[in-house]
């Protein structure tokens, strides 16, 4: 190990220590571990930091954050499919005796004997970790796809095609037609500002249309054709950079919630 | 129908409505004693009520016949504020049987859907409208068996359009398998392919080539990888660098054959090397850290960054922009596409991404598959037209007949 | 026969999945199914838990660079395990929600997942403001359309545009920016946003087609012994 | 001394860009570090000296607010917290704000999760923020947590037929039969709204796709911002109303303080994220100004040469 690194490490680890005590301090009148408490503040204010320290450059830091992580994930996600899952869907269709050992109440009819159908492709998955039997985790794999396609196959047609085509059935003349003059004579977002409503269904309308075009690929982008791809393509563009202005928000706001937490719960400079 | 005839018809239908409507109250005074007893036997004073009438019991359609649909006009002193109905309770008599409560339903309910009939029983409902202590029972229906429909009438236009769909992308798979040249529009972005690999070149700097995070299960992970098909054999012919770091080992084996055999092709196997293509990790994070280093250290003239993204795409694009290298993304996820846009030279939007491919590997499944979809697009496109004109004159000029093609448009591509 | 049979359960799951949202009688199977599916999904987080266990501890063995951290790797995925399954310290017991407040398992979740996750998540911010900076140039048409937009929405999503365009008269409305940046949302990102999910549906239900008749395979891998 | 914070460090954050602006008149690029530590001052200084704005609801937030204020009493809504730590700060808020108006306004709200994550989440939510403010609502009888279960769009696949079959319990293993909530609701046709919380697979999408469609039960979404564009097409049929974003929550918990003044005292982190969210938002704007200015500069140069 470099001298620089041990420096570094001892360095972190006394702050660690500092801020540990300190924040024990402070929360011994309120709760009644509050040793406990004070490691578990400052461990999750450590590793907020760890983490942002990569913006200056990878390190150690931010690789033992990132594995811990990894490792800590991956059995939550484990665990919470046991309880949930298993335990409360399978157990009780499959043993009265196990439904007893983890206090679940099987209802009358519970018991499905076809329940052993997913248990056993469910093996058939984890065979994937032996290097031998990694071929029969195929099945299990096949069920997962035809399960997907079948469901997505009727959802995105109803959902996403069909009723996407009948929601562009839009006005584009206004509700009741009264001549250009009343048209034209207000500009507000209210009811009777027929300009902007109706502008907003022409550009739904035309935008959909030339969107298609631009996304048909069984005829070359030339004419009349070629021109309509074009404002298909301009419609994109302004879509993508309202969604990128919209999105600054998102991610601004997951910085807030980091440092907030940083300045309230662990420096207590904020209430 | 002749008036005459009209009007006989009329006399006969409003006469019977009287008849029925007779026989029913003399009925329910008979079923109405008893409650009346029940009541007067308890010794706090009980406020009277009417029970709810008209109860009607329907088979719900479309189902195997577990559901019974039931309707009544709520007691008439089931009123806003001063009520003192406190709700409705549901009985049912399962094949002659004794009634049972089956549900307690609030106040000012007027509709139940009893969901655990069999198929086979008969049943009989009644309704009682309860109050603190007693409950008055509507009259009973008629006996009713649920019965099973073998077909759902009420999709058949889902059922329709998926046929056509779907039989219009089988239809140009089978055409593209017998051979059949099928046209595909150029795709600008390809171009930029070339140019971009040539540019590694002239300035002696590694490629490095991203196909997403997702395993090969997922679409846009094999387009990515057709492209670098392509890719790879200009980068042998010319002899650059390519680095493939992934994040999936399924991923890494399939981009070291596509790669070894584009070396081949090319004459020039012992130029190829395992190395070209590394694991890293299955983290999402993790991975974008090692890849970030790796663009920081080498920096590659040229990046290619095509399959599925998710919240990395900024992080590594954003790098790459910051080395100053070429840049040509690809995605079909629509929340990633705006980063791409904005910081990378060229970009396949969505279906492009799957066009590109189909266009390269000159697959039939690929090129007979995004035919199909043309065809639902110029479905969708030609719908469209009909639909917004219709509505259009419809509602500025209130023009019946374009009102009602309107309706039946709306009927076919509705979502139930 | 290690293709075929998992051709066959696709295409057999696939189409009763389909066919159950047309024929009644079907639906109760297509419901089990759909659970089957469900439980299966837990399969496979163990499936992932194991792959994790399974590189972690061949890179130790082999020492590979970076085995430390794959000790830290194992140990909170192993000190995670033991307090998730076990439920230590749920104050209801055996029976009660494993995220309970006050057990160890929900304490980890709140002190270590949480704000690992967020952090790493967080970073963006950093980004997307690099990112604004060096990508949103007007280098030719396409670009400044973005860019316009973009800085439309910018100024229309906080109160700003709302000070900088509060002089506008009311019958005038519309240009004030937050009007116009919902203007556009509901305008051009719609349309936008629509001719791309009309695409992606079609892309959806074509290649669902193609994996449930068997014409696409890939996903099974290229030989037979892998 | 909040005033006096405020002004120090706008000061010290428009005098830093006024700075950036005169180098990039001179065509000098700026290092991706110094905007990051900007990024960072931005957000900072406004939750040190806290600036709040006032918002107003726009259509989309408001006709959500709308249908949650007109349901009759005693009407049944499902919130389910499709989200994970990444996403929490954007989505909790909204998703505590919306809990809150159904307590108030007396539905009945089953609480459930897409995301494993999400149940954790949602603990959080109930013990921490929504319970507290309504010490007089029961569990089982007012509201009810059925949790979460694994299968992705598997399970709004389920519950849109058969809410028992998926979820036999709720998340303490008491059975769905003995809970009054459920006396009369069978599947999620019967429910009278549905929210989904979230931003990424499974999540609103999923809700609309597989339960909203099929069963035409009205859906409302809360979102993070970087999907919210996408659920755009969706309106008014499909969906009532998106909540985007910090602004989504913000303009919800305005909305509700407006209408039940006997919220204002309530923590309404919507509302205080707005002061970072716009002094960054403004930093931004400035580093696109500086790149563009940087980058005419330097084209002027290129044709001179």
């Amino acid at each position: 190990m470099k001298k620089t690194t041990f420096i570094l490490m001892a360095i972190v680890s006394a702050l660690f220590l500092l801020s540990w005590i300190l924040k024990a301090g402070s929360l011994s009148g309120e709760t009644d571990n509050y040793i406990l408490q004070g490691f578990l503040v400052t461990f999750s204010a450590f590793l907020t930091l760890s983490v942002l320290s990569f913006l200056y450059a990878d390190n150690p830091l931010y690789k033992f954050a990132e594995h811990l992580f990894v490792g800590v994930s991956a059995a939550f996600w484990m665990c919470m499919g046991f309880w949930t899952t298993i335990v409360q869907n399978l157990i009780p269709r499959l043993s009265d005796g196990l439904s007893k050992f983890f206090e679940q109440q099987p209802q009358p009819g519970d018991y499905n004997f076809f329940f052993f159908i997913p248990v056993i492709l469910g093996i058939m998955l984890l065979m994937r970790l032996s290097p031998k039997g990694g071929w029969i985790s195929r099945w299990p794999l096949a069920f997962i796809i035809g399960t997907t396609a079948g469901l997505n196959f009727v959802r995105y047609l109803r959902s996403d095609f069909i009723k996407q085509i009948s929601n562009t059935f839009v006005p584009l003349l206004g509700t009741e037609w009264q001549g250009i003059g009343h048209f034209f004579s207000n500009l507000d977002l209210s009811a009777s500002g027929q300009l902007v409503a109706i502008a907003a269904n022409w550009v739904i309308f035309l935008g959909v249309f030339c969107g298609l075009i631009y996304f048909y690929f069984s005829k070359e982008h030339k004419g009349a054709f070629g021109a309509a791809s074009k404002v298909g393509i301009w419609v994109l563009m302004l879509t993508f950079g309202a969604s990128f202005g919209y999105t600054v928000m998102g991610r601004i706001s997951l910085l807030v919630g980091r440092i907030t937490f940083l300045f309230r719960d662990w420096l207590e400079i904020i209430s | 129908m002749t008036p005459t005839r009209l009007h006989i018809f009329r006399v006969i239908s409003i006469s019977t409505i009287c008849v029925l409507l007779l026989a029913s109250l003399a009925l329910s005074q008979d079923e109405a004693t008893p409650t009346t007893n029940l009541s007067t036997e308890i010794d706090t004073v009980i406020i009277e009520v009417a029970a709810p009438t008209s109860l009607i019991a329907t088979d719900h359609k479309y189902d195997n016949g577990e559901r019974i649909n039931l309707q009544w006009v709520p007691s008439i002193d089931d009123l806003p504020g001063i009520s003192t109905v406190v709700g409705y309770r549901i009985y049912r008599q399962d094949d002659g049987g004794a009634a049972e409560a089956i549900a307690d339903l609030p106040a000012k309910a007027n509709h139940y859907r009893d969901e655990n009939t069999e198929l086979g029983h008969t049943y009989i409902y009644s309704v009682a409208a309860l109050t603190d202590g007693a409950e008055f029972v509507s009259n009973p229906t008629e006996s009713i068996s649920p019965e099973r429909e073998w077909i759902d009438f009420s999709k058949r236009y889902l059922f329709l359009i998926a046929l056509i769909v779907g039989g219009a992308v089988i239809y140009f798979i089978e055409i593209a398998r017998r051979g059949k040249k099928l046209f595909v529009r150029k795709i600008a972005g390809l171009e930029a392919v070339d140019d971009a690999v040539g540019r590694a070149t002239e300035m002696g700097r590694p490629i490095l080539f991203i196909p997403g995070i997702q395993d090969m299960d997922d679409v846009q992970t094999l387009a990515g990888l057709t492209i670098l098909g392509r890719i790879s054999k200009t980068i042998a012919d010319y002899d650059t660098e390519i680095f493939m770091p992934v994040s999936r080992s399924l991923v890494m084996t399939a981009g070291r054959e596509i790669i070894k055999s584009s070396y081949q092709t090319a004459g020039r196997p012992d130029k190829y090397s395992d190395d070209m293509v590394t694991y890293i990790t299955d983290e999402q994070f993790g991975y974008v850290a090692a890849v970030d280093g790796i663009m920081v250290r080498e920096k590659p003239a040229t990046i290619f960054l095509l399959g599925a993204f998710f919240a990395e795409s900024l992080i590594l694009a954003e790098t790459g922009n910051y080395i100053g290298a070429i840049q040509i993304a690809g995605t079909a996820r629509p929340a990633q596409l705006p980063f791409f846009i904005a910081a990378c030279d060229f970009t396949l939007i969505g279906e492009e991404l799957f066009a590109a491919s189909a266009y390269l590997s000159g697959e039939p499944k690929q090129l007979g598959s995004l035919k199909g979809q043309d065809v639902g697009k110029a479905i969708a496109m030609v719908i469209l037209v009909i639909g917004a004109l219709a509505t259009t004159i419809g509602t500025a000029w209130n023009i019946a007949s374009m009102n009602s093609l309107v309706d039946i448009l709306k009927t076919i591509f509705s979502t139930s | 026969m290690k293709r075929q049979i998992p051709l066959f359960i696709t295409f057999f799951v696939g189409t009763l999945l389909i066919f159950s949202v047309f024929i009644p009688p079907m639906e109760t199977w297509g419901e089990n199914f759909t659970l089957f599916f469900d439980i299966i999904a837990v399969f496979a987080f163990f499936l992932g838990a194991g792959n994790l266990v399974r590189v972690h501890v061949g890179k130790l063995k082999k020492r590979k660079a970076d085995w430390g951290f794959s000790i830290v790797t194992l140990i909170g995925f192993g000190f995670m395990l033991f307090v998730g399954l076990l439920k230590i310290g749920n104050p209801g017991g055996i029976a009660a929600d494993v995220t309970a407040p006050g057990s160890w398992f929900q304490e980890m979740f709140n002190y270590v997942i949480n704000p690992l996750q967020s952090t790493m998540y967080a970073l963006l911010a950093f980004f997307v403001a690099s990112a604004s900076y060096r990508a949103f140039r007007a280098k030719n048409r396409e670009a400044t359309i973005l860019l316009i937009a973009a800085f439309v929405i910018l100024l229309g999503r906080t109160p700003l545009g709302m000070l900088l365009t509060a002089w506008i008269p009311d019958s005038l409305s519309f240009f004030q920016i937050p009007n116009m940046a919902v203007w556009i949302m509901n305008s051009f990102n719609l349309a936008g946003q629509r001719a791309i999910l009309i695409g992606i549906s079609l892309g959806v239900v074509a290649m669902s087609l193609r994996l449930i008749l068997g014409v696409e395979r890939t996903y099974l891998g290229g030989d037979d012994n892998g | 001394m909040d005033n006096i914070g405020v002004i120090i460090s706008l000061i010290l954050i428009f005098g830093g860009l006024v700075a950036l602006f005169y180098g990039s008149l001179k065509g000098r690029e700026v290092d991706r570090r110094i905007i990051f530590l900007f990024i960072f001052l931005a957000v900072a200084a406004p939750i040190l000296f806290p600036m709040t704005f006032e918002e107003k609801a726009t259509q989309v937030v408001k006709s959500v607010f709308d249908k949650v204020e007109n349901l009759p009493e005693g009407s049944t809504v499902l919130l389910s917290f499709d989200f994970d730590p990444a996403m929490a700060p954007e989505v909790q808020p909204m998703a505590n704000a919306i809990s809150r108006h159904c307590l108030e306004k007396g539905h009945k709200i089953i609480f459930m999760s897409l995301w494993a994550t999400g149940q954790a989440l949602l603990s959080q939510s109930l013990s921490e923020s929504i319970l507290p403010g309504f010490p007089e609502k029961q569990n089982l009888v007012d509201y009810v947590s059925i949790g979460y279960k694994a299968g992705n769009e598997g399970v709004p696949n389920v519950i849109i037929t058969d809410i028992q079959k998926m979820f036999p319990t709720d998340v303490n293993s008491v059975p769905l039969d003995s809970i009054p909530i459920f006396d009369n609701i069978e599947s999620c046709k019967d429910l009278d709204f549905i929210v989904s919380f979230g931003g990424g697979k499974p999540g609103p999408k999923e809700w609309i796709l597989f339960v909203g469609d099929p069963g035409g039960v009205p859906i409302g979404v809360g979102v993070a911002a970087v999907v919210a564009p996408q659920m755009y097409p969706y309106l008014p049929d499909q969906v009532i109303g998106i909540l985007g974003g910090v602004k989504g929550a913000a303009e919800y918990e305005s909305e509700l303080i407006r209408v039940h003044p006997k919220f204002a005292d309530m923590d309404t982190p919507g509302l205080l994220m707005m002061g970072p969210q716009t002094l960054a938002h403004v930093v931004i704007m400035a580093f696109i100004v500086i790149g563009n200015v940087v980058f005419f500069r330097g084209r002027r140069r290129e044709k001179k040469e």
